[in-house]
């Protein structure tokens, strides 16, 4: 049994619009050692998005790779959940938004570790183990700004606010999907709010909007993202690296 | 008290001076600069590659270069953690980088125009310093001499990462090849400066040769980087911008041209390419941190209370 | 004291309003409501066409899409001014607009994706505007009317400006004439819907009629822009997502599909793509520009004083 | 007599780069007055901007048209100053530089329109009329802002500092050049002195960078800007618009 081509594209296209966001921190740290620990989650969601994009290639069967996958599609066809691709320069959002990306990644790549595709659970086995450290992370900083001085827990409170209208996007039906997005629900939001409740946050009332990533509908914030991501190797084309 | 016969005992005996050791002020002063200026230097290197990690060409390069920023990064807590030794904070290192009382090495003052600059910063400058800090791998202080030992390692893996960027380019499409010959032009002289000024006019350097912490002049360092980087240059099929560059079987070395230090002097004055945005990018990201290091802290004094409450 | 019978009889001979002539208060609080909404929907517009001027793909399309958003901001001043013949201030309304007490119109929460957007917002959103607003260049309130025939005059160049691109892209490569098709298919149904709820679930719409704000139904209006729309997309060659489209002899008007409103619910009530990007957008410029108003303020206010000691 | 390319583009980018900067403005200004002003001026630059590339390409002889010269020259092709390149997101700054360039702009084309080249001394005869106008509004905005609050003052005068760097670079000789950049310098500085003086502020005394931006040598910020400007046309080669 094998994954449908667009069902590995949202895996790989969440992974890697994440990777490019959290790359953007590399030298804009709080600290020298959050500049290592981002670049290695950046790191790490490169390299699940680098494999999801080679296998989804092999699926497709037309011969495309990885870097013809990424750099040669347009916003239209990215397969990412919006959640993941508008910019996040304030470093409370970004842990937020690690929390919910890394538990429902935590949960997913669990599920898919033992799905009916070989390869797909493969990768996923190999990623599970990423996220977890992934999940950790922001964890501990979930808990860190919550529960710190009084202006983080409102900026904590401010960041988990403002990236949970993204959050029912993840479990929205997909066609072809291995695993049933809405399968994930419970664990993720259970192990979201237990870390926010130790934060002394609150988990957020917020109505969803309305999303569509997987369907190639995005915000207005991927065509800039990828505007820059592209431009160089679009640029040269048919140009070795 | 610090006696002068023990320290210069060590020194003769070519042993390692440890931080509980001994030492004259001069020369924990002498090396407090130093390593804080080597550490800023790693932390100021990450913006010039790192402003290409959203637009590498590939996402094989993107993580290459992705993990050779992280290094940089990786080798500023190392080289800080040496200057910690020697009774000085990180956090007090940090303010003199961002108020200009402490120096970074004005290579990095020059901006990344293209792609190829990454491969040439990592082939020339990256050579340059470990031409540089080979010879402090046997520096007579032996936590800093330790941290370059492994800092050395990896920066000759991000040279030869260097090189072979500029090898895909050099033999890539004629806009590639023009752009890495480019990025060398451009790239050439400034890595020649980072040796520092020509021997006649280093006034500090004799004290440093006798106190082990420098070990070669700094026209010597600068002749053997360039005798290691012409043969590479070859090999990648680009030229470098000195037509005075020819083999002296004479000396058994490379002759090369007369550096224009004017440029560099321009460029430590503060007016280089860059300084402003390097130290502007530095501290508004120090500055936007603020509540995030606040927030850690009293997180942590909160569950020492707790700890201690329970 | 507002005398209902002059002004009734001014509605009565077709007259138009006047800011001084008496009128009911209820007719005065809808047409602030409205032209406010209308001057809203005019300054929250410019930014999902503003999102490709940076990007336009060649420089007269850039000089094009410019002047259009420029033009949109002028659509707001007059509306503006209009609103505040009613006796309101240009600032109370931008403040009702920011703390979402006022509407803007919903289409603008929909997201420019692709370059082909702008030639679909121009073609059909202004298309629709220009259905909607002809009407209202006879609205009863003179200064709303007078503002109307400005705006329409405009908003007629820029629906064939925007039917230009789509024409182009429809008649180019089929990457391009893919994204003009793709435009239309996602623009289409939001721009049915601004012409509001069906008439037997619009409850405010015969008080408008009989006051002389509105002039046709809003099934009457949409009728007439399918009818208008349906002969260009032909000339287009582009489809428009409703296979139940087709011409009715019977009714000498085009039959269209069932609107699912349950959407354009979603999108009112806050849940939309952008309504949070818009407002934020909008708020984040209004408090940056705060010390330039300052400013103006008070250099206005010295230069006064310097006249007077004069 | 006519110009040489190089010359033509440094004028044609300088103008192209401020508009693509300035149109950044358009749905951010204070006041929508302000909207409407800046994309006025925007407007004007990417006119002039246009006439100066059409003729830069009559010159080559090699056939590129505006949109050629435009799109498809990499930022090491690029002839503008660093003046104009740099992201200017606060009112200040973008007033300052305004100053600045207009003033400059305004001796420039006066001195062009009666050059040896008769395209380009045309071109300049209708500019010149326009940046009269950018230099009225620039010098309104500075007496406003430098005259206004302690707050605008301060911020009006850090915005001056900011941009006094990159002003030297603009009267460095250039080759090929129908009017001598150094002869425009005393009749810039004393129009910027004047008004400078008139809001109550002091001329800045900091040294200029190095710049280069007329040999190609440009700034980090360049490069993105190029990145957004050409994504969608690199991406569809010899597509029409």
């Amino acid at each position: 049994m094998t994954a449908s081509v667009d069902y590995v594209l949202g895996l790989a296209d969440d992974a890697l619009v994440s990777a490019q966001r959290m790359s953007w921190w590399i030298s804009r740290a709080p600290e020298l050692e959050e500049d290592l620990a981002l670049a290695n989650i950046g790191l790490d969601q490169l390299g699940q998005a680098r494999t999801l994009l080679s296998y989804a290639g092999v699926v497709e069967g037309a011969g495309r790779t990885e870097d013809d996958l990424a750099y040669l599609r347009d916003d239209r066809d990215y397969r990412n959940v919006w959640l993941v691709e508008r910019p996040q320069t304030d470093f409370g959002v970004t842990m937020a938004r690690l929390l919910v990306l890394s538990t429902y990644q935590c949960e997913l790549y669990a599920a898919l570790a033992s799905c009916g595709d070989p390869t797909l659970s493969a990768i996923a086995g190999k990623a599970v183990k990423e996220v977890a450290y992934h999940r950790d992370h922001a964890r501990l900083w979930t808990l860190r700004l919550g529960d710190g001085t009084e202006l983080s827990h409102t900026r904590m409170q401010a960041a988990l606010d403002a990236e949970w209208p993204f959050v029912e996007e993840l479990f929205e039906p997909v066609d072809g999907a291995l695993v049933d997005p809405s399968s994930l629900r419970p664990a993720v939001l259970a192990g979201i709010s237990s870390v926010v409740a130790e934060a002394t946050l609150e988990l957020p009332t917020v109505a969803p909007v309305v999303g569509g990533g997987r369907r190639g509908l995005h915000t207005e914030h991927l065509g800039h993202l990828l505007a820059d991501m592209q431009h160089l190797h679009r640029s040269h084309p048919g140009a070795t690296w | 008290m610090v006696t002068g016969t023990a320290f210069e005992e060590l020194l003769a005996e070519d042993g390692r001076v440890e931080p509980r050791d001994p030492m004259p002020e001069g020369y924990r002063r002498t090396l407090v600069r130093q390593i804080a200026q080597h550490a800023h230097s790693e932390i100021i290197g990450m913006q010039p590659e790192g402003n290409w990690i959203s637009r590498a060409p590939s996402l094989r390069r993107k993580a290459i270069l992705m993990a050779k920023v992280q290094d940089e990064a990786g080798h500023g807590l190392y080289l800080y953690a040496a200057a910690e030794t020697l009774g000085v904070d990180r956090s007090d290192l940090i303010d003199q980088l961002h108020t200009g009382r402490q120096k970074y090495s004005s290579i990095f003052n020059y901006p990344t125009l293209t792609w190829a600059d990454v491969g040439a910063i990592g082939w020339l400058v990256d050579g340059a310093a470990i031409v540089n800090q080979v010879p402090l791998c046997r520096c007579s202080y032996g936590p800093y001499a330790r941290a370059m030992v492994r800092v050395c390692k990896e920066e000759s893996f991000h040279q030869r990462q260097g090189f072979e960027i500029l090898h895909t380019l050099s033999h890539g499409t004629p806009a590639q090849h023009a752009m890495a010959q480019d990025a060398v032009d451009r790239y050439w002289w400034p890595s020649l400066m980072m040796f520092g000024p020509p021997d006649d006019d280093s006034p500090n350097s004799a004290q440093s040769m006798a106190w082990g912490i420098k070990r070669f002049s700094n026209d010597d360092l600068r002749q053997r980087f360039v005798d290691m980087t012409v043969p590479q240059s070859e090999a990648l099929g680009l030229t470098l911008p000195d037509p005075e560059i020819r083999w002296n079987e004479e000396r058994g070395h490379y002759d090369f041209g007369t550096i224009d230090f004017s440029e560099l002097q321009q460029v430590i004055a503060g007016n280089g390419p860059c300084n402003r945005d390097r130290i502007d990018h530095r501290v508004g990201a120090h500055e936007d941190g603020a509540w995030v290091r606040d927030a850690a802290t009293a997180y942590e004094a909160k569950r020492a209370d707790r700890v201690g409450a329970a």
